[in-house]
C-alpha cells in the first residue's frame, strides 16, 4: 500500500493534531487542539480538516459532551459549559502553518466558538 | 439516525467510534485517521487506522510507546503499517462508522486470526453458534 | 399468550439474577449489626439499579452500542483506559468474590472444604459460558435464584415483631455500639451491592447479544422496573432476618454459613436446603455475568467482535478473555484468601468505581446521534441527575470511610 | 491522586491501625473489651447452632461448619488479645478477660466434638455450659474491673 501518492505531500496522522500547541503569528500561545472539525463526507471529493476547535486544556472536551447538541440534565449542562467555556474555532483558511514534528499549529485567528443548533 | 451532517468534529464523532461491516458485524474500532497533504495543502481524510499500531501513539506515556514497540515486535514484516480502511468505504456514520467492504476482507485483525488458530480453535465446540 | 410469558420470564430471572454474593454477605452483615436502619440505602440502591439499567438497556437496544463501546468513544483513549483498567479490577475481584462463593455455597452442602472446589467451580463456570447458551443461562440461574424468596417466607414465619422492624427502618442511625464511621462505611457498601457496575455490563451487553430493537424498550422496562424491586426486596429480606435472628443475640456475621440460619430457625431444614440452592443459583449465575462482562468490556473497548450469539471462532479474543480471567481467578482463590473478605472490598470498590461508567451513559443517553428521538426525557434526566451527584458522593465517600473504620470494624 | 499521594495515605492508614494499645490501661481495656465483644458474638452464634440441631432444624453438616468456623473465629480473636503487652497497671483487666476467654473456647471446644460426633446428650450439656460462657461475656462491659 503506497502510502505517498504521487503529486501530493506527505501523509500524517489526526491523532497529531490532537492537543497540539496552537500559537498566533506573534508567538503568543493561545491554547490546544481539542478537536478537529472535517467537512464534507466519505465518498465526497471534500472530505477534509475544515479547522480547529482550540480549547486552554490539553484534550479539553473532557465529557466528550457534543458542544451542539448541547441538551439534557441541568447539571451537565453546566459542566459541560464550564470545560468549554474558554472554547476558539479556526477556520482552515486561518491555519498559517503546522509542525508535525514540534505539533504546532501557526494560525492567523481565533473566532469564537458558536454553540449553532444540531444542524440534522 | 441523524443522517450525514455537514460538518461535524472528528475527535467526537469518528475517532474511537466502533467500524462495522455491511452486515452489521464489527470489524475494529476507529485507533486513528489518516491525513493526506493535497497539493492545494488541504487535508484530506483518506483512511480509517486500526490496532496498537495506530492506537499506542494516541495513548500518552510509558504505556503508549510500550504498545508499539510490542506490536513492532509481533509483526511479521520490518516496518509495519497499522490497520487501514480507505475512507472511500465508509458509507455513513450514526452510533457506529459503516463501511462497505465485509470484515473478512479488510484484513485488519491479526491478533483475532492469532487467537483463533493459536487457542479457540485448538477447543471443541469452537464453530457451534449459540 | 407467547408475549406474556416472555415478559414474565423476563421479570423472574431480573429478581432471581438480583442477588450475588455481594448482596447476600452485605444485606446479613449489616441486618446482624444495625438491623434495618439501613433499609434507606438498599432502596435508593435499587432505584439507582434502575434508572441506569433502564438507561443503558435503552441505549443498546436503541444505538445497538453497549457500555463500553461508548466510554472509550466519549472519554477518549486516555481517561476511556483508566475507566476500562478500574473497572476491570472491580468487576474481576468480584468475579472471584462470586466463585468464592459457589465454593462456600458447596461447602455448605457438602463436606468438602470451599478450596477444594474451587478448581472445580472455575471449570464448570468456564465450560458452561463456553456451551451454554446466554438464553439457557440465564432463565435457569434466574429461575433457580427465585430459591432466594425462602428468605422472604422465613421473615414471615419467625413472626417478629412488625413494629419494632418498622421502627428501625424509620430510625436511619447507628443502633447502639456502632459508630456513625462504621453507619456511612455500611451504606456505602450496601449502595455498591445493589448498584456493581458488573450488573450494569451485563445487562446492556444483552440487550446487544439478543438483538434488543427500539420496540424491545418496553419489555426492558418491565423487567427493570418490576424485577430489580422485587429483587432489592429478596435483599431486604435477607437484612430482616438477620435483623431479627442475629441483632438482639449480638452476633455478627462474618461467614456465610451463618446467613440461612434464620432460615433454618423458621423453616427446618427444607427451608435451610431451598436457601442453599439459592445461594449457589446467586453466585453462579453472578460469577457467569461478571465472567462475561470482563469479556464485553474489554472487547467492546477495542472494538473487536464480541458475544455468544457468534460462534467462538468469530469471536476468538473475546473468548479468549473469557478463558484467561477464569484461569487467573483460581490461583488468587487457592491462596485461602476469605471469600467473604475479598466481596465486602468488591462492593466498596464498586460503589468507588460507578461514576467511570455512569457518567458517559448519561451523555450518550441525551446525545441524539445515538439515540435519535428516545434520548432521555425530563424524569430520567431528573433522575440522572440526582444518581449522578449521589454516585459521586458516594464514590468520594468510600476511601477515606475504608481508612477511618479499618474495613468496616 | 497522584500514585504517591495514594502511598503516603495508605502508609499513614497502616501506622494508625497497628499502634500498640500496650502503654496506655485505657486504650488496653478497651482492646479486651472488643475482644470480648467479637467472642460473644462467636459463642452466641454456637449456642444459637447447637440449638438448632438438638431441634433437628439444620443438617449435622451445617452444624459442624458453623460451630468450626465460629471456634476459629474465637481463638483467632483470643490469640490477638492475648499476644497484647499487658500495661503494669492493667494485670487485672487481663486476668479477668483471659479467664473469659479460656471459659468461653472450652465451652466451644466441647460443642463441636459432640456436634461432630452428632452425640445428643453431649451437645446438651455443650449447649448450657456456651449459653453460660455467653452470658458471661455478656455481662463483661460492666463486670470488667
Amino acid at each position: 500500500m503506497p502510502t505517498e501518492r504521487p503529486g501530493t505531500g506527505a501523509v500524517h496522522r489526526l491523532g497529531e493534531l490532537m492537543g497540539a500547541v496552537v500559537v498566533l503569528a506573534d508567538g503568543t500561545r493561545a491554547g490546544h487542539v481539542n478537536d478537529v472539525r472535517l467537512a464534507g463526507g466519505p465518498g465526497l471529493p471534500d472530505y477534509v480538516v475544515d479547522g480547529f476547535v482550540v480549547g486552554a486544556r490539553g484534550e479539553g472536551a473532557l465529557l466528550g459532551y457534543d458542544r451542539r447538541a448541547v441538551r439534557g440534565p441541568w447539571l451537565l449542562r453546566v459542566l459541560v459549559r464550564a470545560a468549554n467555556r474558554d472554547a476558539r474555532y479556526v477556520p482552515w483558511p486561518a491555519v498559517r502553518r503546522i509542525d508535525w514534528e514540534a505539533k504546532v499549529v501557526v494560525v492567523d485567528r481565533l473566532d469564537p466558538l458558536e454553540d449553532e443548533r444540531p444542524s440534522a | 439516525m441523524t443522517p450525514l451532517r455537514a460538518s461535524y468534529d472528528a475527535g467526537l464523532h469518528l475517532l474511537d467510534r466502533q467500524i462495522v461491516d455491511h452486515e452489521d458485524l464489527p470489524v475494529a474500532n476507529v485507533d486513528d485517521i489518516e491525513l493526506l497533504e493535497r497539493a492545494d495543502g488541504r487535508l484530506a481524510v483518506s483512511a480509517l487506522l486500526t490496532g496498537p499500531g495506530a492506537l499506542g501513539p494516541r495513548t500518552p506515556g510509558r504505556l503508549g510507546s510500550w504498545t508499539v514497540a510490542v506490536w513492532r515486535r509481533l509483526r511479521p514484516d520490518p516496518d509495519p503499517r497499522p490497520g487501514r480502511i480507505e475512507a472511500r468505504l465508509v458509507t455513513h456514520t450514526d452510533s457506529a462508522v459503516h463501511v462497505s467492504a465485509r470484515a473478512r476482507d479488510l484484513s485488519v485483525d491479526g491478533f483475532e486470526q492469532w487467537a483463533r488458530a493459536q487457542v479457540i480453535e485448538k477447543i471443541p465446540g469452537a464453530g457451534r453458534a449459540d | 399468550m407467547k408475549h406474556i410469558f416472555a415478559v414474565a420470564l423476563g421479570v423472574l430471572t431480573a429478581i432471581g439474577g438480583f442477588v450475588d454474593i455481594g448482596d447476600l454477605v452485605t444485606n446479613a452483615l449489616v441486618g446482624s449489626r444495625f438491623g434495618l436502619s439501613l433499609a434507606w440505602v438498599v432502596v435508593v440502591g435499587v432505584v439507582g439499579i434502575c434508572v441506569f439499567s433502564e438507561m443503558s438497556g435503552r441505549v443498546a437496544a436503541v444505538s445497538g452500542r453497549a457500555t463500553f463501546d461508548l466510554v472509550r468513544e466519549r472519554l477518549g483513549p486516555r481517561v476511556g483506559l483508566a475507566n476500562l483498567v478500574a473497572s476491570m479490577a472491580v468487576t474481576f475481584l468480584t468475579f472471584i468474590a462470586e466463585i468464592g462463593g459457589v465454593a462456600l455455597a458447596l461447602e455448605l452442602a457438602t463436606s468438602v472444604n470451599e478450596v477444594l472446589w474451587v478448581p472445580v467451580v472455575a471449570a464448570v463456570l468456564w465450560i458452561v459460558l463456553w456451551r451454554v447458551r446466554f438464553k439457557v443461562l440465564e432463565n435457569v440461574f434466574g429461575l433457580l435464584g427465585l430459591a432466594l424468596v425462602v428468605f422472604a417466607v422465613a421473615l414471615w414465619q419467625l413472626n417478629p415483631d412488625w413494629g419494632g422492624l418498622w421502627q428501625q427502618v424509620t430510625s436511619p442511625m447507628p443502633t447502639p455500639g456502632e459508630g456513625w464511621a462504621q453507619y456511612g462505611y455500611y451504606a456505602v457498601a450496601l449502595f455498591g451491592a445493589a448498584l456493581t457496575p458488573y450488573e450494569v455490563f451485563f445487562f446492556s451487553s444483552g440487550g446487544v447479544e439478543e438483538r434488543w430493537t427500539a420496540k424491545d424498550v418496553g419489555t426492558m422496562r418491565v423487567n427493570v422496573f418490576l424485577g430489580f424491586p422485587l429483587g432489592g426486596l429478596l435483599s431486604l429480606s435477607i437484612a430482616a432476618v438477620a435483623a431479627v435472628v442475629f441483632l438482639p443475640a449480638e452476633v455478627q456475621v462474618e461467614a456465610l454459613a451463618q446467613v440461612p440460619l434464620p432460615v433454618a430457625l423458621a423453616l427446618g431444614k427444607l427451608g435451610l436446603a431451598i436457601a442453599l440452592i439459592g445461594f449457589f443459583a446467586a453466585t453462579f449465575g453472578a460469577a457467569c455475568e461478571t465472567g462475561l462482562s470482563v469479556g464485553y468490556s474489554i472487547a467492546q473497548f477495542y472494538g473487536w467482535r464480541w458475544g455468544k450469539f457468534v460462534p467462538p471462532r468469530q469471536a476468538a479474543r473475546f473468548h479468549l478473555v473469557v478463558l484467561l480471567s477464569t484461569v487467573l481467578a483460581v490461583p488468587v482463590l487457592l491462596t485461602t484468601v476469605d471469600p467473604i473478605a475479598v466481596t465486602e472490598y468488591s462492593v466498596v470498590f464498586s460503589a468507588l468505581a460507578l461514576p467511570l461508567t455512569y457518567l458517559p451513559i448519561l451523555v450518550i443517553a441525551n446525545d441524539p446521534d445515538y439515540m435519535g428521538e428516545r434520548v432521555n426525557g425530563r424524569l430520567a434526566n431528573a433522575l440522572g441527575t440526582v444518581y449522578l451527584v449521589v454516585i459521586v458522593v458516594v464514590s468520594v465517600a468510600a476511601i477515606p470511610l475504608m481508612i477511618i473504620t479499618k474495613g468496616g470494624q | 491522586m497522584t500514585a504517591r499521594a495514594a502511598v503516603a495515605v495508605l502508609a499513614v492508614a497502616a501506622l494508625v491501625g497497628c499502634a500498640t494499645p500496650e502503654g496506655d490501661p485505657g486504650a488496653y481495656r478497651d482492646e479486651a473489651l472488643s475482644t470480648l465483644k467479637a467472642a460473644h458474638s462467636a459463642v452466641e452464634w454456637v449456642h444459637i447452632t447447637v440449638g438448632a440441631r438438638l431441634d433437628d432444624k439444620i443438617f449435622a453438616r451445617s452444624a459442624d461448619d458453623c460451630v468450626s468456623s465460629a471456634e476459629d473465629s474465637l481463638s483467632g480473636a483470643a490469640g490477638t488479645f492475648v499476644g497484647l503487652q499487658p500495661p503494669r497497671s492493667s494485670d487485672e483487666v487481663r486476668d479477668a478477660a483471659t479467664k473469659l476467654l479460656s471459659d468461653a473456647q472450652d465451652a466451644v471446644e466441647d460443642a463441636r466434638i459432640a456436634v461432630r460426633r452428632d452425640d445428643r446428650a453431649a451437645m446438651r450439656q455443650a449447649y448450657t455450659a456456651v449459653a453460660h460462657a455467653s452470658q458471661a461475656l455478656g455481662r463483661a462491659a460492666e463486670e470488667l474491673p
